[in-house]
């Protein structure tokens, strides 16, 4: 079975992103991520803590984790916060069709994370969101 | 990030390199204001050497543009690659901006 | 335990390519690639076997396997033919710095594969070449 | 792939859309050495609805980029997007050839 989970909590703030950024980054290269899949892992992430920091939490403060386990060759990551129900798999897509001039200025954060994640499973586990992707590269097979 | 700035006689060519994100957009958002308010109808975006940009990135670019645009003027790119162009992409900003390969010919068809 | 694989066996020639890509198709589309990653996977696959046409075969004529099995969200893809042993992770890669004039006119396919698949599998067992990848996106977790 | 060729003044456009593959790169080459053959200069590959390129087809690009460039002409490329862009980059010919982001400012440069 896979590895124990590494977790971290940290208060869902902008200023906490880079530290979750730092602390993944030794489960990206237990698993050999490359750079260029580092980024965009950092890219989810932020994006995912980003909109916890901004939404979740109607006073405006609360916590966030982010957990990660290596399995053979792969990443998995779950970001869990005690914040409003929010499952992004139900969020309607911008309108991407816009021009400069009507395009809001906002609404890509879940966009991209779906795109790049491609499925994301959501779960609501008592009063928390649990968001959960794995993240390899294409890797090498297991045995 | 770092943002490097040199005056051209029709535009400000802004150099940003390193990583954009939440936490610094606003430098970003900073250095086109000023601008902005110094008369600079063209700003000129060389991505060339930026790593990493987040969707906090994608609203200062977009903030900007619409601000330039609605004086008349506007928000070029260039140097749009590796995983900015490809974010870019994703989320079809990139129909937005009037976008050149590289700073120098963004400059000449000014 | 792995689904059991799917395999097509085709002459090693360029024009088997278009087919194999059809034939990993159906297990792309099982554990749900997106359309990028179905293309980037068409191209790993094109790289390999256009360099198991050209170079396995001693006279020229002999055929290449290519074997998939859909795990939990993961395409695991094998490459098998009985030329000439290759590992492609021991070859050279080429030197990317020269200039136009000076650039040789191929040496590209097998650094595409490794920038793309990441991590790459050989084997020599017998007589044969065994190429193997895992081909997710970053997916979802599977519980 | 298909490849749509129209003629400038200072250059043959070549839109090439669709997949690039083994099978197929052979075409791209016939339609430069025509091109070629009947004089022209500069050819402009305009790859903005090329969805897919695999290293056959890099190799013909390279191939024409090198015969232009001993005639004192050039391949220039624009369009550059989505994973024929990343096979680009990953094989750093991107740094080889003249890049424009529209077939309008390759031919505008020329
Ligand atoms: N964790 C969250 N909790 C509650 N609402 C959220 C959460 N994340 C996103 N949302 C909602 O989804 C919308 C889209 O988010 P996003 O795509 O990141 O764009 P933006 O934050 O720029 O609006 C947000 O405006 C917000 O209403
Ligand atoms: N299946 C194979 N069997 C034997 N040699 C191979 C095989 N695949 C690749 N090679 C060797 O590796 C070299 C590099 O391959 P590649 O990167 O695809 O570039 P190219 O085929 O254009 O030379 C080839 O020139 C060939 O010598």
């Amino acid at each position: 079975m896979g590895s124990p989970f590494e977790r971290l909590t940290l208060p869902a703030r902008v200023e906490s992103v880079r530290a979750f950024h730092r602390f993944v980054r030794s489960g990206a290269e237990a698993v050999g991520l490359d750079l260029a899949d580092m980024d965009k892992l950092d890219l989810v992430l932020e994006e995912i803590l980003i909109n916890i920091a901004r939404y979740a939490y109607e006073d405006g403060a609360g916590d966030v984790q982010v957990a990660y386990s290596t399995e053979a060759g792969s990443l998995l990551v779950e970001v869990t916060d005690q914040g409003r129900s929010f499952n992004p798999l139900d969020a309607a897509p911008p309108d991407l069709a816009l021009g400069l001039a009507d395009r809001p200025i906002g609404g890509l954060g879940v966009l991209l994370v779906r795109q790049i994640v491609g499925l994301l499973s959501y779960r609501r586990q008592g009063n928390q969101n649990i968001l959960s992707f794995r993240f390899p590269g294409p890797g090498p097979i297991t045995p | 990030m770092n943002i490097e700035a040199t005056q051209f006689e029709k535009a400000i060519l802004l150099k940003v390199s390193g990583r954009m994100d939440a936490e610094n957009a606003g430098e970003f958002d900073k250095a086109c204001e000023l601008w902005i308010s110094q008369g600079a109808k063209h700003l000129i975006a060389d991505l060339a050497d930026l790593q990493y940009v987040s969707s906090m990135g994608l609203r200062s670019f977009l903030a900007a543009a619409q601000r330039l645009r609605s004086l008349s003027g506007s928000l070029i790119l260039c140097g749009l690659k590796g995983l900015p162009r490809q974010v870019f992409e994703m989320t079809k900003l990139d129909s937005l901006f009037p976008i050149y390969e590289t700073a120098q010919q963004a400059l000449a068809a000014l």
